[in-house]
């Protein structure tokens, strides 16, 4: 979000699996959890549904930091899902780093639908070290700039 | 172009105490396709549903985004009121600005941006929903049960009471697997062929169920609720309606020589046989490694001594095709090799043998008559080492064939076996070495404190190091643990609790079933604690120690509760599917299969499909196909396919891809 | 090698056993030759050519030649048996009408400069045959490459270097789509970024971010099914080292994954198609030397 | 003439970029060269062409042609064109100078193209003589002297002096602007174009001659040798996009996320897509898609062009083609079919 | 700067008629209310949607039509199918007019004229047509064989009806594919049609539709002694600049936004078969 103030405010996409990150997120709003405005979440049915070209995506589209959450290994609704995600997501944001793309831009965690609490303290961390890189230069479309 | 309705919910003011609920409706106006747009008190309450219902029509809406609470809360509630306005359910988005947005910011400007934010995206999400339509299978109301042990026997006799038809395949002649050659049950010490075999004889008699002996599963196709499975009925040379169970073939049969695999070969049996007294079906077979007549065509004393005329020399293997709506998995079994642990001297000395060997020593109905007899020279044990944890529990980068699990049952097995050694005959010492003693379960802890208090069974923290026969005598050096110092123990006998592993036979079927399996061969289930009897692939159920070890009660257990599974599916005439499923575009794909490989549920199939090329030639080419009755939508293909020509529906590349523009314009 | 090829060749045209021979048609010069398909005895004695400018992985072309008519024999380098049997594995290539020769390599040898050997071939990760229904020459054993090395390198700079380099390197792409359609890996029917209804197509590097994602999803595309033959680097007009992007995606399955050939038999489970429970957590990213 | 000695070569670029920006030809460290924004440090390279043409600053790979905004049935058309800077090209060799005139007389001919012509407007091209021209190289196949290139003004190495002259008026104001001094003394250029001459003889691709198609493009087009030169044809545009001469395009649109930009850029009738319409394209099989690229350069153009080839002999195709099939092997096998 | 023609115009669309199922007529003005631009019977314009596609069409009315354009098309690829969800009220991009035109002041003149269409490939001949028709004076007798898959599919059948069968001395003819309920005319594929109808070879011929259709209704004419050089047609082909420099719409030497779309029969054998 643009503040008033000239302070960067990040642009954070979640990409939440509907089972457990999604619901987690939910939990975090029950329990009146903050954290920072800047995260924008994507409800996916399983963290195994987001497409390496999703995070290339939102990052060329001017995103700051891209996080996908989904089931803790070995829960996932759809038993192996997560899994898959885990080796795509790692070799993926392995490859961003060699390309010289900050690698604190990328995350993948862990949230079941009880940790509330975990999604809101994750974002509130990642959302802050995002911050503190600043804005996304080595990944942005530029004829997406404004 | 799409018709687009808007509808803010302020939820009291629970959004609308943030979030500027007007300003989010106004800028909704805004974006491309929205044709209505405004704010509302309770969007769930009735009156908020009808709105729903009413502008769908008055503004001929094709698609809606209510900005409320979690989809997870409501979206079923604006779904139907949608369909109940006339529009696909499915073309229904929630933008999550409670949840999400209102109860977690507490500046409204911010939460208010936040919305819009959030709104915008589902605007670009559901411009690009297409009406969704779930379909409907059929059921088939029978269920087959592979494997004919105390799992599929209890699986197939709960189906049946609930009145469907279900099939019982079992390899072996007889039904019964591995409880039928166990002499007591732990930790009550009952008789285990006084509990199975009227289990087995009410499964013979129950006409729901029918028992395909001496059978195997050779190809399964189609999808839940719609199986079509071959079974193989392997020839046993005796003609199953006439012979008689009499018993006379097996006794004149001339070759003598065959090992008898119910005792585990410690005695034979001849080449016709009965495998024991109380099998189901009660009928002799042949087996074709070792009958003369079968092998040279010389001999037929059997098909002489008949008087049903039962025997068939010219028999062949038979396949036939049946229908089934469930499949339950119920192989079972078996302990492992223990040759390779040459420590142990198992292949060197006949009086080392396992505990499902020394089982049939201890059994009335077993080699020695139920006396407790060495096998080497047919005398008493007075000394029995048991050594526990053979080949459970084993480190990764053991070179023996071991396993890294714990087999779970031997604990129990080893102290009923001590136990009872114990009792029948007081004058034998009894040592037992385990790493650890688990005995959790009811009635356990202390069955194991009996035999140690009232029973006097040596219990030894340690391994045993070897053991060399020598001079008649087994010599076991051992290291007592606790003591901290080397045992030798003179043996008469040791009993090797080896540990289990999945029947041989459950990769094949797995293949076949495309269930999933572990490394260790047992079968996944769905989901580890929520759905520990349903395989990943729909419509195949697991029963008892295929799935993971267990005991006699716990696969009772989960034979009864697979049976309830079987049952709630059976009960339905037709399954409705999820629409939003996997659906693969032909025309991009290019058959490289590993969409197939990430399918956790085996819904993708390949085959050869004609194509009419541009150029106006038919080419044939392998194409995936998804059976969305089959398919449970998680998207695992969709990624792994290169070319996009797997989308998912109702999450598809395009609709992300759009919410990902609008979150981060 | 190159007379035994011939007559080989020959031979099994004459003999009926394959309708045409896949093989490298000499150029206008030594270094120039070009993959191509030979029908007859004469046109093999006199246009044939095996020698070290034949760098063209065949195996490619079989996804087209094993779909016609007849038997085709075709030549293939120990790394191109590689691409052979990965194709073979994703149903590309249909075995049966193919008559795969093995030909001992050497390595061949770069066009730029005509005294070096080509770099993967320098890095040479295996001169072993994988598959073949017959050999001419030596099939060799699996080496122990260094072809790591430049990888590595990258891996101990900084990011600002290796987005310099990166930068470099990438920003004079022309997508021309040579190493895509050199690649025995990328045998799509349509590729994303020529299908305009996939949301990701595209027909020029219009800027950075253009070039980085194709060639990003490219390399991604190939991960775990990449036998590494080197194809997309010697083709490129601009001497990108796109193969250095491959060769990234190699050694973190190796090192995360296990060690994993992709090529190296048929019917093998590629890494990204499997898992184990105990896999590393993506967060071992983040914790490689902080560079 | 002008003459300057080669010493004062940077001394020279930096007069010339001091108004405007220059571009040489620089090493790229890979064993070629590429054209290089000059600054303090940028040396011009010996190599004998760089590995890109030079038409990429006329015709760059991607251009802007117009933007729109569009809110609902709306639609707002912005132009966005701009003038282009001057600018100063200097060591174009005689091939590329000729492709400027190809491009030209499409780009050029009316409607003409603005785009095109706002760069060739500002642009001055100073071409540079060939002294060692390479193996591949057949300019003189189409009747280029690569040893006196066209351009605004035209510059010789010889001995270890550069010698300019001015073709044009552009040229001329560009040179005299620029102080530097006039010669008589030409003698080492003509001995430096003697010696190139011999060498051009000498090329092994010296004798390769064009033959005239314009009367009957049908044989041309119908020769059976187009299966087999098309037969391992991997159909990407490396031939094209090294191509001084190759002009197609495609024109996209894309979305912004806050408008769409209507972008053009290089196309490749090698490409599956290139005549791809929404039931089928006309040229279905690589065969066609690569017959169109080379009976364009030596069929169609000629015929509307009095005879001019649509190639120019820079030779960049017969390095770049990943499978080595060139422009050479088909004149060569078209011609020895046909007659 | 100078007039840059890959820079589009606005149209906006007034009125939008359901043809048949999978054709509609858009009526297109310039912003100003007046037409974009004049043309000629047989030019095309290119039509685009910002950040959805552009691509060529004939100009279906007539340049005597002096108060708006209209362009008949059908559904095929992603442009088209935008177009037929739009609203009237919804602006276009519009540049043009491109290609030759019909000689209708010069070979046409005063001759009998023959128009045969199948399909959509009334779209272009329908400018020609009314063309001729508001300058009736200028040409002898009008024949038009028009035929399509079923009744549903004739393109324009109202005008066909209410106005070109009304006119005196133009004959129509028109034929669907197979029979149907409630079609009494002519049932058969357009070629035969034209055969059995017998024109005499003295007149002028255009021919427009499906390339199979236009293939076998050329040699019927061969077959009733028209010369190749009476024959005229119109061509498709991927255009993406319209003014011959983007390089794809070529057949042979000639690019058909540029030299075509209209083609003299003979002119067609001296080029490739590529179309």
């Amino acid at each position: 979000m643009q503040m008033n103030d000239n302070t960067f405010r990040p642009k954070i996409v979640a990409f939440c699996c509907n089972w457990c990150s999604y619901a987690g997120a939910d939990l975090a709003g029950t329990n009146r959890l903050n954290y920072p405005a800047d995260v924008k979440i994507i409800r996916v049915p399983c963290s195994c549904r987001v497409n390496p070209t999703f995070v290339l995506r939102a990052f060329g589209r001017g995103a700051d930091g891209v996080i996908i959450c989904g089931c803790h290994p070995g829960d996932c609704h759809y038993t192996s899902g997560n899994y898959y995600a885990r080796r795509r997501m790692t070799l993926l944001f392995s490859m961003l780093d060699y390309l010289g793309i900050e690698r604190e831009r990328t995350r993948v965690e862990w949230v079941s639908a009880a940790e509330g609490a975990k999604f809101a303290q994750t974002m509130n961390s990642f959302v802050e070290t995002v911050t503190k890189l600043g804005k996304n230069k080595r990944l942005e479309d530029l004829r997406c700039k404004k | 172009m799409q018709r687009i309705g808007v509808f803010v919910c302020h939820c009291g003011s629970n959004i609308a105490a943030t979030v500027d609920v007007k300003a989010v409706a106004e800028a909704a106006k805004h974006e491309s396709g929205v044709v209505f747009s405004a704010d509302y008190q309770y969007m769930c309450s009735e009156s908020g549903q009808d709105l729903i219902k009413d502008m769908i029509k008055e503004h001929k809406l094709t698609g809606i985004v209510v900005c409320s609470c979690s989809p997870r809360m409501h979206e079923n509630t604006f779904c139907k009121a949608a369909a109940a306005g006339g529009l696909n359910p499915y073309m229904v988005e929630i933008a999550n600005i409670r949840e999400q947005c209102s109860w977690i910011h507490k500046d409204m400007p911010s939460a208010t941006a936040k919305a819009i934010v959030l709104v915008r995206s589902a605007i670009a999400k559901v411009t690009l929903n297409a009406p969704l339509t779930a379909g409907t299978s059929p059921v088939t109301k029978r269920a087959l049960v592979i494997g004919g042990g105390i799992a599929g026997i209890q699986t197939a006799l709960d189906i049946a009471d609930a009145g469907f038809e279900v099939d019982i395949v079992e390899k072996e002649p007889t039904i019964g697997g591995k409880m039928a050659q166990i002499d007591k049950t732990f930790p009550t010490l009952d008789c285990a062929a006084c509990i199975l075999t009227p289990k087995m004889v009410e499964a013979a008699q129950n006409d729901k169920i029918r028992i395909f002996s001496y059978s195997e599963v050779s190809a399964v196709k189609g999808f839940v609720g719609n199986f079509t499975v071959t079974i193989k009925r392997k020839a046993r040379y005796v003609k199953e309606d006439l012979c008689t169970g009499c018993g006379l073939c097996t006794e004149k049969c001339p070759q003598k020589k065959v090992p008898n695999e119910f005792n585990l070969g410690l005695d034979n049996r001849r080449a016709i046989y009965i495998p024991f007294a109380q099998a189901i079906p009660k009928i002799a077979t042949i087996d074709p490694d070792y009958c003369t007549m079968l092998k040279s065509g010389k001999c037929g004393v059997c098909s002489k001594v008949c008087s049903a005329g039962a025997i068939d020399y010219q028999a062949k293997d038979e396949f036939i095709d049946v229908n089934y709506g469930a499949i339950v998995a119920a192989t079972g079994f078996n302990p492992i090799k223990v040759d390779k642990y040459d420590e142990f001297a198992y292949a060197q000395s006949p009086d080392v043998v396992t505990s499902l060997e020394y089982e049939r020593l201890m059994n009335a109905a077993g080699p020695t008559g139920g006396t407790l007899l060495r096998p080497s020279d047919r005398t008493h044990p007075h000394t029995i080492v048991f050594v526990q944890c053979v080949g459970s529990r084993e480190s990764e980068d053991s070179t023996k064939c071991g396993k890294s699990y714990c087999s779970k049952i031997c604990c129990m097995y080893t102290a009923k076996h001590a136990m009872l050694t114990r009792e029948k005959y007081p004058d034998t010492d009894v040592y037992v070495f385990y790493i650890d003693v688990r005995t959790p379960g009811k009635s356990f802890d202390e069955f194991y404190r009996r035999a140690v208090e009232q029973y006097g069974v040596h219990y030894i923290k340690g391994m045993v190091g070897k053991v060399t026969p020598e001079g008649g005598k087994l010599k076991v050096q051992a290291s007592d643990l606790i003591a901290g110092k080397q045992l030798h123990i003179d043996a008469d006998m040791v009993v090797l609790a080896a540990a289990i592993e999945p029947d041989k036979t459950a990769r094949p079927l797995a293949t076949l079933l495309t269930a999933s399996m572990d490394t260790n061969d047992f079968f996944t289930e769905a989901h580890p604690k929520l759905r520990p009897v349903e395989s990943p692939t729909a419509g195949v159920f697991l029963s008892g120690a295929c799935q993971g070890p267990k005991d006699i009660p716990e696969t009772v257990a989960q034979a009864g509760a697979a049976a309830s599974k079987v049952i709630g599916l059976l009960a339905k005439d037709h399954l409705v599917c999820n629409p939003c499923v996997a659906n693969a575009n032909e025309m991009l794909c290019s058959g490289c299969s590993q969409c197939e490989k990430v399918c956790p549920y085996g819904a993708i199939t390949y085959s050869y499909k004609e194509f009419r090329m541009p150029d106006r030639t038919t080419k044939l080419r392998l194409v995936a196909s998804v059976n969305a009755a089959v398919c449970q939508g998680c998207g695992a293909c969709t990624v792994t396919c290169p070319s996009g020509a797997m989308d998912l529906k109702g999450f598809s590349n395009k609709q992300i891809m759009a919410e990902v523009d609008a979150i981060c314009k | 090698m190159q007379k035994v090829m011939i007559e080989r060749a020959a031979e099994l045209l004459s003999s009926g056993k394959v309708n045409r021979v896949l093989g490298w048609r000499a150029g206008l010069f030594a270094h120039d030759n070009t993959p191509s398909v030979f029908t007859d005895a004469a046109d093999l004695q006199a246009n044939f050519v095996y020698n070290e400018f034949c760098g063209a992985n065949l195996s490619k072309y079989l996804v087209k030649e094993s779909d016609k008519e007849g038997t085709v024999a075709v030549f293939l380098k120990p790394c191109d048996t590689y691409s052979f049997n990965q194709l073979i594995a994703e149903h590309k290539i249909k075995r049966d009408n193919v008559y795969a020769i093995g030909v001992q390599c050497n390595g061949m040898k770069d066009v730029n400069d005509r005294e070096k050997l080509e770099e993967r071939c320098a890095s040479c990760k295996s001169r072993k045959h994988v598959a073949y229904d017959e050999l001419i020459g030596e099939s060799g054993e699996i080496l122990d490459s260094n072809r790591f090395d430049m990888v590595e390198k990258l891996e101990n700079m900084t990011s600002e270097e290796r987005f310099e380099f990166w930068r470099g390197e990438l920003s004079r792409c022309v997508r021309c789509n040579a190493c895509r359609n050199v690649c025995p890996a990328c045998t799509c029917e349509k590729c994303i970024f020529d299908n305009p209804d996939s949301g990701s197509a595209n027909k020029a590097p219009a800027d950075p971010f253009e070039e980085n994602l194709f060639h990003i999803i490219r390399a991604f595309h190939v991960a775990g099914r990449c036998t590494d033959c080197g194809e997309c680097s010697r083709v490129c007009p601009e001497n990108i080292p796109l193969h250095l992007l491959n060769r990234k995606f190699i050694k973190d399955i190796n090192e995360l994954y296990g060690e994993y050939q992709a090529g190296e038999t048929v019917n093998e489970r590629g890494p990204l198609v499997n898992y184990t429970q105990g896999d590393a957590e993506p967060s071992v990213v983040y914790e490689r030397g902080n560079s | 003439m002008y003459k300057l000695n080669l010493s004062e070569i940077n001394a020279f670029f930096a007069k010339i970029a001091q108004n405007e920006k220059l571009y040489i030809p620089a090493d790229n460290g890979k064993g070629g060269a590429r054209y290089t924004e000059w600054a303090e440090g940028v040396e011009l390279s010996n190599a004998c062409n760089t590995e890109r043409s030079a038409k990429d600053f006329f015709f760059p790979q991607t251009e802007n042609l117009v933007d729109f905004k569009v809110n609902g049935k709306k639609i707002e058309v912005i132009d966005s064109r701009e003038e282009c800077e001057d600018f100063v090209v200097f060591g174009v060799r005689a091939c590329d100078v000729k492709s400027f005139e190809i491009l030209d007389s499409v780009y050029l001919t009316d409607p003409i193209d603005s785009y095109y012509k706002n760069r060739r407007e500002h642009g001055t091209v100073i071409s540079l003589a060939c002294s060692a021209p390479e193996e591949t190289c057949f300019c003189r196949t189409f009747g280029i002297d690569a040893t006196k290139p066209a351009g605004d003004a035209r510059a010789y190495i010889a001995g270890d002096s550069l010698y300019i002259e001015a073709l044009t008026e552009k040229g001329s104001a560009l040179l005299s602007s620029l102080g530097i001094a006039e010669t008589d003394d030409t003698a080492a250029v003509y001995a430096q174009i003697a010696e190139t001459e011999k060498k051009l003889a000498e090329l092994p691709l010296a004798a390769l001659e064009a033959k005239d198609f314009t009367k009957k493009q049908l044989d041309a087009f119908n020769a059976p040798v187009w299966a087999g030169l098309s037969q391992t044809c991997l159909g990407c545009g490396s031939c094209t996009f090294v191509c001084p001469t190759c002009q197609c395009y495609d024109i996209k649109d894309f979305d912004t996320g806050h408008g769409i930009k209507r972008f053009r850029c290089w196309d490749s009738c090698m490409y599956s897509d290139f005549t791809m319409m929404a039931h089928g394209t006309p040229r279905n099989t690589q065969l066609e898609k690569f017959r169109q690229r080379f009976m364009h350069k030596l069929v169609y153009y000629p015929m509307n062009n009095d005879g001019v080839y649509g190639c120019v002999g820079c030779g960049r195709c017969l390095k770049k083609c990943p499978i080595s099939m060139n422009i050479v092997k088909v004149m060569k096998s078209l011609g020895e079919v046909t007659e | 700067m100078i007039e840059e023609t890959l820079i589009p115009k606005l149209g906006v669309v007034t009125d939008i008629r359901i043809d048949t199922p999978d054709v509609k007529t858009f009526r297109v003005v310039g912003l100003d209310g007046e037409k974009p631009f004049i043309h000629v019977p047989g030019q095309c314009a290119m039509l685009s949607i910002p950040g959805v596609g552009e691509a060529m069409f004939s100009i279906t009315s007539s340049p005597t039509n002096e108060e708006f354009m209209e362009f008949s098309i059908k559904k095929c690829g992603c442009l088209t199918e935008w177009l037929h969800k739009m609203d009237v009220g919804q602006e276009i991009c519009i540049r043009g007019p491109y290609g030759n035109a019909f000689p209708v002041e010069s070979d046409f003149k005063g001759r009998d004229l023959l128009f045969i269409a199948g399909g959509i490939g009334l779209a272009p001949l329908r400018s020609v047509i009314n063309y001729c028709r508001d300058k009736r004076e200028n040409y002898g007798h009008i024949d038009i064989v028009y035929g399509s898959r079923s009744k549903d599919d004739l393109v324009d059948y109202r005008e066909i009806i209410d106005e070109w069968c009304a006119d005196k001395d133009i004959n129509v003819y028109l034929t669907i594919d197979r029979e149907q309920e409630g079609w009494d005319g002519h049932v058969g594929f357009v070629p035969n049609y034209v055969k059995e109808l017998d024109f005499k070879p003295t007149s002028t011929a255009v021919v427009c539709g499906p390339p199979i259709m236009i293939k076998f209704t050329l040699a019927g004419l061969i077959e009733l002694g028209f010369d190749k050089s009476q024959v005229f047609t119109t061509m498709e082909m991927r255009m993406k600049c319209g003014v011959g420099k983007c390089g794809r719409c070529n057949i042979g030497n000639k690019y058909v936004c540029k030299d075509g779309p209209v083609f003299r029969c003979d002119q067609l054998d001296e080029l490739p078969n590529e179309y």
